[in-house]
């Protein structure tokens, strides 16, 4: 039988980037096919070219033996090429229905469309109401859509780019389920993730691009996560040197019965919501995304402020009626999870952008003006600590990929000293490296007394980073533990809602 | 040969400060060509237009008083658009701070003083800025379209002109026509250059540009509005407020429209008349535009948009031009400078014609 | 062989306007008619009132123009600023009131043109209704309304007319509506003091017994509905102001002339309207002309009933110029 | 009030608010396609002196409204060849284009403003509305039914079809609908498209339905209302045309109680002119007091379109 898929000799150039540099490689029918390698090694290019979303330099791609070009996303699907986005391609104000309706080629009439998808539901035990508006779905309902579009096309080749990074255990675990069913079908799947025991526990062959290149294809189940990351990387992996047996301070920041309004249409407010970190502690706080933790982010930097002025306070003073300004300079900062656009901003130099959050604690203003000389300094300083991969202080914001602009983010607050560090998905899609680097620089800082709460939804990021854990869900904190005594099925059921007796 | 837009790394500075330029040129020789295309002396027409108001020196007076209220309103509307606050009603507030100062003007009439120019000049601040408050309130409270509502309250303040000066306010000596009393001689705007018609608005309206343009490059408050303007989220979470950012640009922008319409009415018009709103806000859109949302390139712009005028009316006394042509060139300009625009982000790059690239 | 004298136009509106501005167009090209060699001409459209009307008095100016007629009342302020700096220069201004040493200022009596369609409409109206479309209560707009229902009451005592103000110089979609508002509610006769055919129009198509022309001859726009019209003919006073300032005889002063100096023309009478109509339509006409007849002689009555005017007394130019009261028969808007 | 007198306002309002109505809808689709095309003003001026030149000049009313919504068409194409091809700034760009269609439109008009032409007469044969509850049914010209089956028409096209479907996820997220497959520029120049033709035939309305002229600038500022009104019916064709006879109403209401002379008519005529435009503020401002109307919205209106690759 011929080979599902054969590239050879695939090359990419993008302006001063060479994203895919004579790649080749073959995907068998029925093979789990992982894709691996560090961020911006050139994965989701190679995997847009397949989809016909962006055309090669060079190279030829063979489907079923024959040579194709695949001038584009409708060409592919005919091929029977489905793919699931890394960032989700849904429209939030249409329904679900609609949204499949939009990826199908052909003009379904709706009720038969409505029918197929009930069928292919059953068939891979999806759950899902196709007339509910996606603006109200949970994030993995709305990959459901994703996947149930595909799967009606009958692929012969399913692409999923980073699928699980926003779903919890058990997701993940049904998730495999069908793709596993999809395989013995006779399906191939081209899998991306940066999770690499998942893919030691689905795929049967890897492949792994670094800088472009394709520098190894193996099998997963013989390898270990680390062998692998190194490969990825092209060097050893740094582990976290976290002092044992720490002792904690005194309490920093003590949260009281915290709860936030609803503010828009679909964001879940946080309710009731209680928690303590000393000097010296990193609390991790789990959960499957959109559970109210942008909201519980908001609070705690101060973009939305509390009634309660001691709702949240640090080393005793009630700072829940502060902005974020105040906070800072009362030494809380914060990082929300969207890099370019809410932490940063994507048109400013970096210098600008150091002005954004580090002018107060800084003294960067003088008289109600920029001292950009300072700025230009820090911003320096943030590059250089954290291996920033930037031109310089100049540079503006969104030229940089997205792990390094996570890194100067980081850097940028980690190098005010703020005395309480709040994080949201700290390494969301930074590789390996550097997320081991941020890691490392968190550690740090809870080492030299401040207190630290990390928002994540990776429990391999926790459970390492972490000393303490809670898990949020529907905007409801439970209480924190010490990282060692939970269980990842435990935090697994915590986070799908599970509580107490139903998870011993 | 194809050519490919490919994006820059970084925005290119040099493409951003010479695309006004290269829009003029432009201009000038589509405009030429086109002009020419249908019967016009095109060549005579862009030599009028863009050439004759900076040769001939007696025109010199004129550009600088016709530019100093498109420079003063422009600079307000660059550093509203530069927070995504989309105050097209520029010229209502304008007419209302021209219709404030009027007040003023007439409710001192015959007392002396030399304190009543500075009041009229601090009425039509507020009176500007009273008008642009309300879009503000709605667009903050409600999220209602500021485009709209700035818009439509133009539309009503040309209304109130005319009411007010056809019947509270008319002249009583004026033979019924609808027009206010000429102002006395306390509240006209003095002239600072003798012999020519060049008043005290042209340097403050210089001294606006620089200071808006210092406020805007190192302070904080530029810093916020810029923040806001690109990235709210962002802006709220380095602790600028996106309502209040709305509530000073607006202000702002509409304090400056008003502050021009009081010395439009004080120094050049010396009376409040229906013929009061002549586009000066809306042409300030496009001067803010042209001069990059930049307070230094309003200058600029402000006294090119003032070249066109001048020169249009040149063009129609001596080539016959008809006075749509102006507008015409206006339109082009801004249209090839809104195109000029994507290469500060993108170049073009040959590419070979396809087939011989898949080798 | 002396140079022509060049003369400039200073007009607020296009020339394609179908009425004030192309009436004064109208007369440009009568005057190089008439004159020949001895002028050029120039002429800046659509200058709006107030300093950028300034600019172009000096452009003109500058350019060599030795005399210049602004055409608009709003531009008084400017001209007169104007021609203190160039006193060499001679200024003729429509419609204005202040004059200086070289600034001279003219108008045509329409009210006399108005008196003549009013006497048409009182004889023709059935419902003995007419409307008066308008952009603003000025005292020229003013007048015009009162000679003309002075007129057609002489003909038909229960006479009404309703003024209607647009608020607007140029919306002749709006025109048009107001007409139809008119028709629909009674009124079978429309005149109107803006510059466009629109009420007109409407009129020929509902089929009204008509209206009249503004400005200029409009019956292509409405060969039935067109009654008369009265026609704005500026030729012979530019004609005679520009012979005047060739032979250095020119002397600042007001000059309003009327029917009797063809300053104001009546059009062709339409169809519908009958001989004996005509003839007291021209008689009205004869009348003002020989001086027989002036339409604001006493005794009037104001709206609301009151004597205005006493028997045998005639208003002055200066009472009629500052005209803001309604005579009887106006049904008065706010 | 007479019947007559009712039937009479009513044919007068819907003949006003027919140009707002037809152009307010072609905007209605280019904003749900996630595109602000603020020079419907100026896509209207040219559309109404094509309209009236190909009148003119061949007497053929039909031809003049298939002319004028090409012209229409070629005005937003430049427009969306600045925004959609080279992302350029919407808002201005539509000023812009609002500006060039006013000095094209008076350029192009120089010379035709004295010459007569005859309006679209009424589709249906003259004995069906004979009765003037028949003339309220039947006596309009095509122009007042185009608009009508148009408010269906866009409708049916955004609700049930797939064509519809795919213009609105556009609308709703650009980078989403690129990366299925869908050409968003091409959707959105569609979209633009059908905004100019329907700006260019609420153009020909003002020569053909209103007023049988060319006079510069003679749409007046409607084309502005029309912009404001689908905001008002928070993109919804239905309410646009509920809200589009609003505002004939309001202005033609103006000129009835004037004409009429009864009590509404001590109201100051400067008011009244204001009316439409605070009206459509209070509207507006009303809208937006009920939060679900700007949810409604399309979520990409006026950001250009910027695909990574
Ligand atoms: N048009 C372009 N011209 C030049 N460089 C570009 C262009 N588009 C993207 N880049 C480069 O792409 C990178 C950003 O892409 P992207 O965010 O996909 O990076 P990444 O390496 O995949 O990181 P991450 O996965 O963390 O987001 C930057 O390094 C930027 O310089
Ligand atoms: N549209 C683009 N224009 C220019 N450069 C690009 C573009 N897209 C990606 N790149 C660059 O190409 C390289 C490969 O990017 P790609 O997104 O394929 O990486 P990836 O392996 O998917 O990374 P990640 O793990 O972060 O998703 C990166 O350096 C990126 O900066
Ligand atoms: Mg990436
Ligand atoms: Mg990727």
């Amino acid at each position: 039988m011929p080979n599902r898929l054969e590239l050879s000799g695939i090359t990419k150039q993008f302006p001063g980037v060479l994203a895919n540099d004579n790649v080749s490689f073959a995907v068998k029918p029925g093979e789990i096919h992982a894709l691996l390698g560090e961020n911006g090694a050139g994965k989701s290019t190679l995997v847009k070219m397949i989809y016909g979303i962006m055309q090669p330099d060079a190279g030829e791609i063979r489907w079923n033996g024959e040579p194709v070009v695949v001038p584009n996303p409708k060409a592919a699907r005919k091929f029977g090429i489905g793919m699931v986005f890394q960032h989700f391609s849904l429209f939030e104000a249409l329904t679900v229905l609609e949204n499949i309706a939009l990826g199908m080629d052909a003009k379904v009439p709706s009720r038969e469309l409505e029918a197929r998808i009930r069928e292919v539901m059953a068939t891979y035990g999806l759950a899902l109401d196709p007339h509910r508006t996606v603006a109200t779905l949970s994030v993995g309902e709305r990959q459901r859509i994703e996947i149930v579009r595909a799967l009606l096309l009958n692929p012969q080749l399913l692409i999923m780019d980073e699928p699980t990074s926003v779903l919890t255990p058990q997701e993940v675990e049904q998730l495999f389920t069908v793709l596993r069913k999809l395989a013995a079908e006779g399906c191939s799947i081209l899998y991306i993730s940066h999770k690499l025991h998942e893919i030691k526990a689905l795929c049967d062959v890897a492949t792994i691009l670094r800088g472009g290149k394709l520098v190894d294809t193996c099998d997963p189940k013989q390898e270990t996560s680390r062998s692998m990351a190194e490969k990825m990387i092209g060097s050893g992996l740094k582990d976290i040197v976290k002092p044992e047996g720490r002792s904690f301070g005194t309490p920093k920041l003590v949260v009281n019965r915290l709860s936030t309004l609803s503010t828009g249409h679909f964001d879940i407010p946080v309710r009731n919501v209680s928690f303590t970190v000393r000097a010296g502690e990193i609390l991790g706080i789990a959960g499957v995304a959109g559970n109210g933790q942008n909201a519980l982010l908001d609070a705690l930097s101060g973009e939305v402020r509390s009634d309660d002025r001691d709702a949240i306070s640090i080393d005793g003073l009630g700072i829940g009626g502060m902005d974020t300004t105040e906070r800072r300079r009362h030494g809380l900062c914060a990082v929300p999870e969207e890099r370019n656009g809410h932490a940063a901003v994507g048109d400013f130099s970096l210098s600008d952008n150091s002005v954004l959050t580090a002018r107060d604690r800084l003294g960067m203003v003088v008289m109600g003006l920029i001292n950009s000389g300072a700025a230009r300094t820090y911003t320096g300083r943030v590059i250089a600590d954290f291996a920033v991969k930037a031109l310089g202080p100049a540079s503006t914001a969104g030229s940089l990929s997205g792990g390094n602009l996570q890194k100067y983010i980081m850097g940028r607050e980690i190098l005010q000293k703020p005395s309480v560090l709040v994080v949201s998905q700290p390494t969301w899609g930074v590789d390996a490296g550097a997320a081991a680097a941020i890691h490392q620089a968190l550690v740090d800082l809870a080492a030299a007394g401040s207190a630290i709460v990390v928002i994540s939804q990776d429990l391999d990021e926790l459970r390492a980073l972490a000393d303490t854990l809670a898990v949020i869900n529907m905007g409801e904190l439970s209480a924190a533990r010490p990282v060692k005594d939970f269980s990842v099925e435990e935090i697994g059921l915590l986070m799908g809602g599970v509580h107490g007796e139903a998870a011993a | 040969m194809q050519f490919r837009l490919e994006k820059r790394r970084e925005p290119s500075r040099v493409v951003l400060y010479s695309a006004p330029l290269i829009a003029v040129l432009l201009t000038m020789f589509f405009g030429a060509i086109i002009f020419s295309a249908i019967g016009y002396d095109g060549v005579g027409a862009v030599r009028e237009i863009f050439l004759t108001p900076i040769t001939n020196s007696l025109k010199w007076q004129d550009l600088a008083v016709k530019a100093s209220p498109l420079i003063i309103i422009g600079v307000g509307l660059s550093i509203a658009y530069r927070a995504n606050v989309w105050n097209i009603g520029a010229e209502g507030q304008y007419i209302m701070g021209g219709l404030a100062a009027t007040w003023v003007a007439l409710l001192t009439h015959g007392m002396g003083g030399f304190w009543i120019l500075p009041a009229m000049m601090v009425a039509g601040f507020l009176g500007g800025a009273a008008y642009a408050a309300i879009p503000a309130f709605f667009k903050t409270r409600l999220n209602v379209n500021e485009i709209l509502t700035s818009l439509m309250l133009t539309y009503a303040s040309v209304q109130l002109i005319y009411y007010l000066v056809r019947a509270p306010w008319k002249d009583p000596m004026g033979m019924g026509f609808p027009q206010t009393r000429r102002f006395a001689s306390e509240a006209l705007l003095p002239n600072i250059v003798p012999g020519t018609i060049v008043h005290a608005g042209v340097p403050i309206a210089i001294i606006v540009a620089l200071v808006a343009w210092f406020v805007m490059s190192r302070s904080v408050f530029g810093y916020q509005v810029k923040v806001v303007g690109s990235a709210p989220h962002a802006a709220r979470y380095g602790g600028f407020s996106e309502n209040k950012t709305i509530w000073l640009a607006l202000l702002l922008s509409g304090a400056l429209a008003g502050f021009a319409g009081a010395l439009e009415v004080s120094g050049p018009f010396q009376r409040m008349v229906p013929g009061f709103p002549t586009n000066y806000g809306f042409t300030a859109i496009i001067v803010a535009f042209l001069g990059r949302l930049n307070p230094l390139g309003v200058i600029f712009a402000g006294i090119i948009m003032a070249i066109t005028f001048v020169g249009g009316e040149v063009a129609q006394t001596t080539i016959g031009l008809p006075s749509s042509a102006s507008g015409i060139f206006q339109s082009m300009m801004l249209f090839f400078l809104l195109a000029g625009d994507i290469l500060v982000r993108y170049r073009l790059k040959r590419v070979a014609p396809q087939g011989e690239a898949r080798a | 062989q002396t140079e022509p004298l060049k003369i400039g136009f200073v007009l607020v509106g296009t020339i394609n306007d179908n009425g004030w501005n192309y009436a004064h167009n109208q007369a440009r090209l009568y005057l190089e008619e008439q004159l020949g060699d001895a002028v050029e001409t120039v002429y800046v459209e659509n200058v709006p009132e107030g300093p950028d009307c300034e600019r172009v008095l000096r452009e003109l100016a500058q350019q060599g123009c030795k005399l210049i007629f602004a055409t608009s009342f709003g531009f008084g302020d400017s001209v007169i600023k104007v021609a203190e700096q160039f006193p060499d220069i001679t200024f003729e201004h429509a419609t204005g009131y202040m004059r200086s040493a070289n600034v001279g200022t003219y108008n045509a009596r329409f009210y006399e043109g108005r008196a003549v369609c009013g006497t048409v409409a009182g004889h023709l109206s059935q419902t003995g209704k007419a409307g008066y479309i308008g952009s603003f209560p000025i005292p020229e707009v003013v007048m015009g309304v009162n000679a003309f229902v002075l007129a057609a009451r002489k003909v038909n005592p229960e006479f009404t007319i309703t003024p209607v103000y647009l608020s607007s110089w140029n919306d002749p979609a709006k025109e048009a509506d107001a007409a139809r508002a008119m028709i629909d509610q009674g009124i079978d006769v429309i005149a109107q003091h803006t510059d466009g055919p629109a009420a007109l129009q409407v009129a020929e198509e509902r089929g009204i017994v008509g209206g009249f022309g503004q400005g200029a001859d409009m019956s292509a726009f409405a060969p039935n509905a067109q009654l008369t019209s009265i026609i704005d003919n500026w030729g012979p006073h530019y004609v005679k102001t520009a012979q005047a300032v060739i032979d250095g005889t020119w002397e600042s002063k007001d000059s309003w002339p009327g029917l009797a100096e063809g300053e104001v023309e009546i059009g062709a009478y339409g169809p519908k309207v009958p001989e004996d109509v005509v003839a007291a339509a021209e008689a009205v006409k004869q009348g003002q002309i020989d001086g027989s007849l002036h339409i604001f002689t006493g005794p009037i009555n104001d709206h609301t009933g009151t004597e205005r005017v006493a028997a045998g007394v005639t208003l002055t130019d200066e009472e009629l110029l500052s005209m803001d009261w309604y005579v009887e028969g106006v049904i008065p808007p706010a | 009030m007479s019947t007559e007198l009712l039937i009479a306002i009513i044919i007068t309002v819907v003949g006003a608010s027919t140009p707002i109505l037809i152009a307010a809808l072609g905007e209605l689709v280019v904003e749900k396609s996630g595109v602000l095309n603020l020079g419907v003003e100026g896509m209207m001026l040219v559309g109404a002196i094509t309209a009236f030149v190909v009148t003119f000049t061949t007497g053929n009313h039909y031809l003049a409204i298939v002319c004028a919504a090409g012209a229409g068409v070629a005005a937003s194409m430049i427009f969306g060849f600045l925004t959609l091809s080279l992302s350029a700034n919407q808002t201005a760009t539509g000023l812009a284009l609002t500006i060039f269609g006013t000095g094209f439109s008076a350029l192009a008009g120089q010379g035709y403003s004295a010459r007569p032409v005859t309006l679209l007469g009424p589709l249906f044969p003259a004995e069906l509305a004979t009765h003037p509850v028949w003339r309220v049914l039947f006596g309009y010209s095509a122009l007042v039914y185009f608009s009508l089956i148009m408010v269906v028409v866009v409708w049916f096209f955004l609700k049930r079809t797939r064509a519809g479907l795919i213009l609105r996820a556009v609308g709703e997220n650009d980078l989403s609908a690129h990366s299925i497959g869908y050409s968003v520029i091409g959707v959105r120049y569609a979209a633009v498209a059908f905004g100019g033709a329907m700006a260019g035939i609420a153009g020909a309305c003002f020569p053909l339905l209103l007023t049988p002229q060319w006079a510069e600038r003679m749409t007046a500022g409607r084309g502005w209302i029309a912009v404001a009104l689908v905001v008002f019916a928070s993109w919804k064709p239905f309410r646009l045309l509920a809200g589009a006879y609003l505002f004939g109403l309001v202005m033609t209401m103006e000129l009835y109680a004037k004409a009429g002379g009864g009590p509404l008519s001590s109201i100051p005529s400067e008011l009244w002119a204001a009316m439409p435009y605070l009206a459509t503020i209070v509207v507006l401002v009303l809208i937006s007091i009920r939060r679900d109307a700007s949810s409604n919205a399309p979520a990409c209106l006026g950001r250009p379109f910027l695909p990574s690759n």
